[in-house]
Formats: C-alpha cells, structure tokens, sequence
C-alpha cells in the first residue's frame, strides 16, 4: 500500500502523483514501471512509468488521463492509499563515457524518460533532451524535466505539430538535425532513448538504424500480471515473442520488429 | 481452526484454492507476490507437446467486469518443460498440477504419461476447452464422446488425479461431465473461459490481434456457477469451481453450489493476495456458521434447496 | 443528416435501434420515460399460447457488469394479448415486433399467424432461446434441424418480416443461424442471455426463485457480439445485435462486426433516455468518419479484417 | 436531474437527504418511490421512498446503507447531480373520519412512512406512530418524525429488541398492545400502516387480520424496470402475481400470500 501524498494537476489531462512507499519498496530503477490498482470495478491494474525516485520513500508518476483508470486515479484524494505493485522490469543501459544521451520523448512520453534524464543529469552525464508534442499546451510537461545547463551539458528543445513552440514539426524530424549537430562533434557519440507513440518510435528506431546509433525504447502494451506470467503482453523481436513486463518495457530498438501498423 | 482440506482422487491439499491455469505462468514469475503457502496448488501454464509462439498482439482487453484473453496458448512445449521449466515449478511450495493440451488423443496421453512421471507433479489437467484453438464446427469440448475418448486415454497413462477441464461454450455441459467421470476422470474443473471478442471502433478493428479470445474475470462468475450447480447433482466425483473469484463470498458460491475446490485466476492479476484473503475468509465463514470441515460446505445451497422443495411438497 | 434507416426483411425502421424484447413489456409501461419516437421498432413481452403466471420471486438479481432475470415468460397469453393488450401496444409510435414462443412446432405456427394476421404488428421475433424454459438435455436452439422446423413452420403463417433470435448457450450457434436462414427467417437477433445463477452464501439458498436464469447487460456483450462476428461471415441476411448495449460506442461495435441493427435492453432500466442516445452518438460517428448511410457501417470491421489480412498474406 | 442539495447523517448506517428537482417533476404521494441511478457501475437504479416532499421541488430520501448502491450514493457531495426518476408507485389509502391512522415501522421502514405521517398530521389526523428498532442507536430515526402532541392527537411510541429504549420487545407487541388501548376508545378504530422487515410484516398483517382492522404495507422488492414492463419484482397476492413497482409499492394485507420465509 502506497500513499498519494501529492496530487499535482499539470494540465487539464496530465497529473504529477507523488505516492510514499513503503520501505520494503526496492528504490526503482529508471524504465521501470509500478502496477497500480486505482478502482476495484476493474479488472486489471494500470501500469505507469516510474517518473522519478530521488528522494527515498517517494514514487513520482506523471500520468496522462485516458481511460477510466486514469480517472478515478485522478480523483483520489491526496492521503488516500492506493495499493502500487512494483517496481518491475528492466532498466535502460548506462551511457558509457564519450557518449551523449539523446532522449527522445513523443507526448507523455517523458513520463518514462524523465527518471533517466534527472539521474543522468544528477550524474553529471552529457544529455540532450528532446521533446515533442501536438502543441504548446502539452509541451507543459517540459517543465518537469532537468533545464538546460550554460555548457551545453544539458541541452533541451522542444517540437510542437503546430509551430506554436519550438520546432515546427515532428520530434524526430527534430532528433534529425539534433544528430546531425552532434556529428560535427567528433569526441561524443549519441545514444538514443526514446519513448512515445508507436509511430514516433519506429521512426526514431529508423533513423538510429540508419545512422548506426544504439537505441532503446520503452514499449507500452496493455498488462495483467506484470511478472511474465501471462504471456499477455508480447511485441515481436527478432528472436520470437517476449513480454514488455518482465523482458522490457526497455528494448533495444534493433531487436524489434516493428508492424506496419495500420491504424498508427 | 476449520478444517479447511480438500481432496481431489489422490490429491490432497491443504486448502481448497487452486491457482488457475495460464495465470501464474509456471510458478516462478509471480513468487515475489503471491504467497504460495497459501493456496493449495497451483496449474502450470497448459503445455502442448510441441513450443508453441502463441497469437498475435494485442492479446488482452479488459471488459466491463472481465478480460478477454487471447494468449493462444504460448507455451515451451513438453520437452522444455521437462528439462528446464519443471525445476522451477517445483521451487513453489503447494501441490503441483501440470495443465495439458494435444491435438490428438494420443498426444493427449503421452502428455499426461510424460508430466506424471515425474515425482514433482501431483496431477494433470487436461485443458480441451481452450477456445482459441480453432477446430471443426462441433467443438471437441462440446462432443461427448471426443471427450471421453481424450480423458480414457490419458487416464490409463497414470495413477495420478486427472482433472478433467470443462468449456462452458456448450449447450449440454453435463453430458461432457458425466462422460468424463465414466471415462475414469478424478475431479471436473468447471469451467474455462466464455468465447468473445470486442471492438475497436477508431480503429475500425478487433480489439484482440486473434479477433476473438476468452472471457474470464467476474462477467464469467454467474455462468460457470450455474455449469457447477447443473453438474454437481449428477456426478459424484469433486468439482473444481472455476471463473471470476476474486473473494471469499464468491468462493462460498461455488462450494454452496457443490464444488470441493476453487481456482482463481484473473483475481490474481488485481490482487495477487486474494487466495490467502480468500482462505481467511473460508475460515471466518465456517466459524460463524459452526462448520467443521470445508467439505461439509459443498453443495450446502443444494441441500437447503431440497428441504424447501421438501417442505413445500408436503405442505 | 446521416441516413440511418434500417431494413429487416419487409420492415423498414428510421434507425437500427431496437427495444429487447421483456425489457419494454407491451409498450406503453414505460411511455412516460422512453421517447418511443427516437427508436426503429419495439419487440414486445414473449407471448406463449396460455397466460404464464411466471417464476417465483426473486426473479432479478445483479452481479457485477449484468442482470439475472428468471421472469419465467410471465405474460398474459395470445388470446389477452389480441384482445386487450395490441390495443395498448398499437399506441406506440414505433414499429412494432411480436416476440412468440411455442412449445411445439405447430404452437410456433399458429402464435405466428394469428399476431402477424394483425394490422398494428409489423413483424414477429420467434423466441427460442429462453434459457428459462428447461427441456431435454439438448435443449432446441442447441438444435439446427429442430430450429428449422420452428422457422419454416412459422414462416408458411406469414409474409411478414421474421425474426429468429438466437441463443449464445451452444457451442455451434452458426449452425443454428445457417438452418434459420435456409429455412426462411428474414433476419436472426443475436442473441439471447446466458444461463448463469448466483447464490445468497449468507442465505445458504440461490438468489432466483427459479435458481437459474439469464445474464443480459455489459457482461454479456463479448459473448453475442463474438457470435454476430461468426455468423455474419457465413449467412446474407441481416443481423440484429443484442446483449449489453448501453453506449453508442457498443452499438458500433455490433454494426461493424456484421450487424444491420441492435437491441437494447437491460441498458433501459439505468437510463431510458439510452436509445436516443444511442441514435445520436450513431450519427456523431458518421459524420465524423464521413460515412453517409448506417448500412454502409455494417461489418466494417471485418473488412479491415479482410484488408489487414491481404496485406499481410500479400508480403 | 435532481441535485443533492443536503447530505446529513444521522447515524453512520442512516442518511437523510434532499434533493432538488424539477420543476416537471410531480408532487408525490405517500407511498411511492423514486429510482436513483447512484453509479455507472451499477446495472440496475435503486428504489427508495420518498421520505419527505413538504416543500415544492424538494424530495427527501432516508436512506440505510446496505450495499454499492446506497454506500455511493452517501460517498456524493452535496451540490452534485443525480439521476432520480419518479415518482413511481401508487399510494396509500385516506384513513376516514373517525380512524386513528396507526403507522408501525421496523428499522428503516421508517423511510416509508415518514412522508405519510407528516402528511397525516399535517391535515390534523389521529396518528400513532410506532417504531421499532434493535437497539436505542438505531432509533434515531424517530426523530424524523412528527412528535407527540399534548393532546394525544399524535402519539408516538418506540420499541427496541435490547430494551435499551421504550418498550423491551418488538414493535408488534407495542402495536397489540396499543390496539388494545385504542379498543377501549369506542369512537376511534384504528386503520394500520406498516412498513419494515417482511417477518414483521408478516406479524403485523396477522394482528390486523384476527382484529379485523384494515391493514397497508409498503413492500420492498429488487427492481429493475420501475414501470412493470419486466415483471421482475413480483410478489404473490390472491390474485396472483403482482408488481411492486407498479401495482404496489402498497398492498392490503389481505391480499398478500405471505410466504412461509425460511430465512427471515
Ligand atoms: C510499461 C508501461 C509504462 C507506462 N507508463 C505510463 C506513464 O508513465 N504515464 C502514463 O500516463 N501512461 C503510461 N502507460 C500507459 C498507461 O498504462 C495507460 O494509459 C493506462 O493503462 C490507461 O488506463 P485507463 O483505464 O485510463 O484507460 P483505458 O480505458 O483502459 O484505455 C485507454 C487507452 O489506453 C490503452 N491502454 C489500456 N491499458 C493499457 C496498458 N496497460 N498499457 C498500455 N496501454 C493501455 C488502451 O488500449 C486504450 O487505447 C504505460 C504503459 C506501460 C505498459
Ligand atoms: C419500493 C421500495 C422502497 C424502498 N425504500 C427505501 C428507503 O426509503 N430507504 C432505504 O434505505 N431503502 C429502501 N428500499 C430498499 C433499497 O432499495 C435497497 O436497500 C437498495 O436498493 C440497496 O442497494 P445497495 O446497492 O446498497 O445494496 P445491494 O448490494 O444491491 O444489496 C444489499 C441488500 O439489499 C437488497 N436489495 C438490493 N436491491 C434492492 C431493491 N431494489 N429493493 C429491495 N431490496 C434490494 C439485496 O437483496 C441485498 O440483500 C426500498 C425498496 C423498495 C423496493
Ligand atoms: C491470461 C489468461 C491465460 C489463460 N491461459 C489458460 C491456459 O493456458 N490453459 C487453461 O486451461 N486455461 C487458461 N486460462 C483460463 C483460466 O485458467 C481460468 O479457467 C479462467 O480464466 C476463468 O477463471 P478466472 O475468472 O478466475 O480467471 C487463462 C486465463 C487467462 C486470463
Ligand atoms: C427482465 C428481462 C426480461 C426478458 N424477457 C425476455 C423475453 O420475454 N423474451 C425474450 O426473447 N428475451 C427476453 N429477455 C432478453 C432480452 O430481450 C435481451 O435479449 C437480453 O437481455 C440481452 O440484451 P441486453 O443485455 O441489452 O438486455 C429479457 C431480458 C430481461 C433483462
Ligand atoms: S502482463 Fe503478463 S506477461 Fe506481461
Ligand atoms: S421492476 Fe420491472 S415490473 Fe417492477
């Protein structure tokens, strides 16, 4: 049982909950996800990304309202209990020395990226945070991420559909001329992380491809278990069949294979 | 403390829940939240003679009430199972149930011969009613006599207590039963998932990526209830209730209406808990009610059925 | 406007949306509470030969994501029904469906004749799927060749438009669909409520009267709406969705796995304002999908089906 | 839409509230009901009395909570709207001059009486009123109702199983015993209202008939239609089946065929 001690209202559809965990909460690991019970009438918890952990005892999610778990989520009061399994999955693999981490977050995406980037950046690790949306509005969730530093240590841009902030068009179009940047610069070499829409990541997974860059996604698909019990929540790789909860939801991006889907 | 023991042919557990088949995968995955002391045995993943990939995503869509599944029985096939996935199934500490499925009736034999061979198994549970598996128009687990053939064979394959798993996609449930109890089955469990399906309509397809998939959770809880209750007044073997538990009152249900046993399984995914919750609560009922053993409980709602019958045919 | 007429055989409704049938009774009950103006048709009360006293109470009991009713097919018979209730039923301004149930095949025919000999019916819906009325171990909508008896029987009685509806208690419910058709039904409501029950563990007794009955509402929806998916593929006359309705999302979902129109029933008794909600959540989506006429949604969804699957088998 | 202007707890099991509803919403008699749709979980919409409806476009319900239905709706905030349709059901009779309207509620079958007494007492009727309960906590209810006036015009008596408030026993012994009392009144007979647990019932439908004294109870059924479309909550009658909802909630005792229940 975790309790929701803070209940930040972003926007009209995305939330910032901070939940105390217990102290048997093993301390997460970036790209990891909880399962949270919201409302007894459903049958299946909701899996969220685990958005930030700094501080010990205190689960952050960035939640994006959907459906009606994320609703009755967004109306529990602040000091209710909400029973939050976790954390569970895999983790991101480290930047090694000489590389910059490229983060690429389409939407709320940056719920499962912003974890990365503030330990990335707590570490002192040479970041570039990119991030798009439909439009300025959404791009309120920016905010919540490292800021840019004066030595370009930490840099940010922003993407919106429409041009009403920052570049005007799709956040990979934006990864394009971010890498192409970085290539004149000879010492560090890009590391991809990414995180979005099914569409933003096969494009992004494209590019990486193209260029040669190492590139991990985290992958959502609706759960049950959690524990790779089920076998419910399967994407195809390369090497057959394997469950986003507990081979994921972090793959590296050229193991994928990534349908052409129809309704993208 | 109620005696809450329950036997199955030559099975005997400590506790009437059974942990459902294709839930819990093969044990291990969910040991750092399930407390397996609590339960009385679990029912592995259903293993095929060969591995098989499984269908397509999206596999699962929840429903109101319930979860359509559509896995399609992704399993590491008998032979991974025996060499690799068997030690690990017998790190769980309750009774082992190995879960079976073949395309033949022969294949349906050399399953159960070659799970109940080894001493970690306790029994075997054919599954003939998975519905996704596609076959002929006349479903084998709505067919009587396909049935009885499947359970005779498996059964002269071993000594151990054969459960005999049971579609509610039929008409006529209580024929398959009774043939299964004459073809040499220990215990029925009753019943798998209702076929269905659901759909997306922006996307302007199926919500499953097998179009179609199994309907378990609480939606399923009154029909296969009702599969017990039918069945229960004819065969005099256990029955195994199965679909939707998710607390102790609905477990009650299913013993009321006759079974020995319940499985729970999409319950587990909300609140990996449950099964001890749900003893708890076996136990807090027969005390306040002064029963003794949990078997004294089975088919109870029968019997206060039959008294009012009695009562009202004397007046 | 989006043109949302519907055609069933001779009938043609302003839209496809349909009142189930016990959930109305003959109409002018719920005058007060539903616009009978925003709906295609109303299927009355079942209507046997004799008058039915019905089930003894509790007929109704809810569990989560539906309703059990046991009403026993209460109503007053074929000889009240002409005399004194058609007079009330006429007063609805909708078309008006007679739902019948016999219990030979000549009943079948002369409940058929003798409704549909009047000017106020429109058509009539022949029920044989009432999970309610107990027979054999295989019950007759389990039964293709006894189906087809029922239909052709009530189809020489009339050249109004009939309606078979369907029972999802079968493993081969397109059987069943394919012998009502050959044998001349207009169109085939798919379908009827599951057979479930629950028990009062408190009460140590079922919570029916009847101790079984029917489960319509959300929990039923993946079922019958699976069941519209199978048969639509195989028969060419069309098809009424029925079972959980409540949203126009739910509608959809019939119409493009092959449905022509949809029942509403249990959806009712929360919200009679339910269909013309439904109505208008049917054109918001044509509209916005830029789809001109309902009928050209029908099966949309396997269409897609069909394209995904030439695209894929096309590689 | 009525809106739930007033939410009050009488006691942790009982509510008491009022709504506001519409100006087309019609003046309702004794007797009958509403049907609130407390949750969109839930299939069916629950019954409950009309408590009250003294003032113009105000309904009040009295409310013992039981299960989903009735816990949701005392979980609403006062200002918040609520589906109420009604009101359903017919009525009771008009005791005549020269009756004492006797008025006998079991537990919260108060709820089904209260509008009933205050009506009575309103137009100056004799009115007892007695109420039953199983302990003197659960008898806040009568505070609900009409008092006692000097002149005995309302009189107003209680029992409780535990004895810890007015007659020690149940309400029927207090109603036999106030039969017998009113006997001795040769002008006034009495004219019985009941309303509470169907073995109550039972009793009291009894004590009228071996008395001959004319005798109404409000029955409880599970509903789903309210209107008698679905002939779901019947009960038996002389005459056969009846529905609660439509031809009830109110019957003559005489009429009803109670049956022998085996677990009341
Ligand atoms: C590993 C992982 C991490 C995630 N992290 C976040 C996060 O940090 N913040 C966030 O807002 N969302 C996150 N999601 C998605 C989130 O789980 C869904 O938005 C949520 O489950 C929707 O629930 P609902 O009841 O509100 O909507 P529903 O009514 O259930 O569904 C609304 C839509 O969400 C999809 N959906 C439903 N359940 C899931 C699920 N379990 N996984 C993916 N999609 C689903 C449905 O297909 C549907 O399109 C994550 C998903 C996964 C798998
Ligand atoms: C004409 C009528 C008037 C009523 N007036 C009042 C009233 O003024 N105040 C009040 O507190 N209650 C009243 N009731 C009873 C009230 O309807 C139930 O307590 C309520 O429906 C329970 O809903 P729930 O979801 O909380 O409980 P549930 O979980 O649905 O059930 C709890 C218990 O209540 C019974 N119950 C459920 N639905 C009904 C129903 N529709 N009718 C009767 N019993 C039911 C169940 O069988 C069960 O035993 C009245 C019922 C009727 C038929
Ligand atoms: C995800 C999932 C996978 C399942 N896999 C199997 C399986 O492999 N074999 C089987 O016999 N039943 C399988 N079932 C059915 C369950 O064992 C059980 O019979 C059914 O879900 C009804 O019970 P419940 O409502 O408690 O889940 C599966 C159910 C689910 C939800
Ligand atoms: C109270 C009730 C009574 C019903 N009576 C009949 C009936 O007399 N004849 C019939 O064919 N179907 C009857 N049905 C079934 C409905 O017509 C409908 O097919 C079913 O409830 C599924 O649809 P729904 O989920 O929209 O209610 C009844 C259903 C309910 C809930
Ligand atoms: S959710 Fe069960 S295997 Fe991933
Ligand atoms: S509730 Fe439908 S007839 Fe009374």
């Amino acid at each position: 049982m975790a309790r929701l001690t803070r209940k930040v209202s972003i926007d009209p559809r995305n939330y910032l909950f901070t939940f105390e965990v217990d102290r048997r909460f093993p301390k997460p690991l970036p790209g990891q996800f909880v399962q949270v019970a919201s409302s007894i009438e459903l049958t299946l918890r909701r899996p969220f990304s685990v958005a930030g952990a700094s501080r010990p005892g205190e689960v952050e999610l960035l939640v994006e309202l959907r459906g009606k778990g994320t609703r009755t989520l967004a109306a529990r009061h602040e000091g209710s209990t909400v029973s939050l399994l976790g954390p569970m999955g895999n983790t991101f693999s480290e930047p090694s020395t000489g590389e910059v981490a490229v983060l690429v977050a389409g939407g709320i995406g940056v719920a499962g990226l912003r974890y990365l980037a503030h330990e990335l950046a707590e570490e002192g690790k040479r970041l570039v945070i990119l991030v798009g949306a439909r439009t300025r509005d959404a791009l309120l969730l920016g905010d919540l991420l490292p800021s840019a530093t004066e030595d370009d240590r930490v840099r940010v841009a922003f993407s919106t559909d429409d041009g009403s902030a920052g570049h005007w068009g799709t956040v990979c179009e934006l990864l394009e001329s971010e890498l192409d940047a970085l290539g004149e610069d000879r010492i560090a070499s890009p590391r991809l992380y990414c995180c979005g829409p099914p569409a933003m990541l096969r494009e992004a997974a494209a590019i990486a491809a193209a260029r040669e860059i190492p590139c991990e996604v985290l992958l959502e698909e609706i759960m049950a278990c959690g524990t790779g019990a089920c076998r419910g929540c399967v994407v195809m790789t390369k090497h057959g069949y394997r469950t986003v909860c507990s081979d994921g939801p972090v793959f590296d991006a050229a193991e994928l294979v990534f349908e052409e889907a129809p309704n993208a | 403390m109620p005696d809450l023991r329950a036997t199955l042919g030559r099975l005997r557990l400590c506790n009437p829940t059974v942990l459902a088949s294709g839930t819990v995968g093969y044990g291990p995955e969910y040991a750092s939240l399930i407390d397996y002391t609590t339960v009385g045995a679990i029912v592995t993943k259903t293993i095929t003679p060969e591995p098989r990939a499984g269908n397509a995503p999206p596999r699962l869509k929840e429903t109101p009430g319930g979860l359509l599944n559509a896995i399609g029985l992704e399993n590491v096939g008998l032979e991974r199972f025996l060499s690799e996935k068997l030690r690990e199934v017998a790190t769980v500490p309750a009774a082992l149930i190995a879960s079976v499925a073949g395309f033949t009736v022969n294949e349906y034999a050399e399953l159960t011969g070659a799970v109940t061979a080894r001493e970690e198994i306790d029994a075997v549970e054919l599954n003939i009613s998975c519905p996704n598996v596609e076959r002929a128009r006349r479903p084998v687990w709505d067919d009587p006599e396909a049935v009885a053939e499947i359970t005779r064979a498996a059964r002269a394959t071993t000594e151990k207590t054969l459960l005999l798993k049971l579609s509610p996609n039929t008409a006529d449930i209580l024929s398959v039963a009774e043939a299964g109890e004459a073809a040499g089955a220990d215990a029925l469990v009753v019943a798998n998932t209702l076929s269905g399906m659901r759909i997306d309509v922006e996307a302007g397809t199926p919500s499953l990526g097998n179009t179609t998939g199994g309907l378990s959770g609480r939606a399923l809880l009154p029909v296969n209830l009702a599969n017990v209750w039918k069945i229960a007044g004819s065969v005099s073997i256990p029955i195994v209730g199965s679909g939707g538990i998710a607390d102790p009152g609905d477990a009650l249900e299913y013993i009321l209406a006759g079974a020995s046993a319940v499985q729970i399984g999409t319950a587990l995914f909300a609140d990996p808990e449950a099964p001890g919750r749900i003893v708890d609560g076996l136990a807090e009922y027969m005390r306040a009610h002064d029963i003794e053993s949990i078997e004294g409980c089975t088919g109870l709602a029968r019997k206060e059925k039959e008294r009012e019958w009695q009562r009202t045919t004397a007046d």
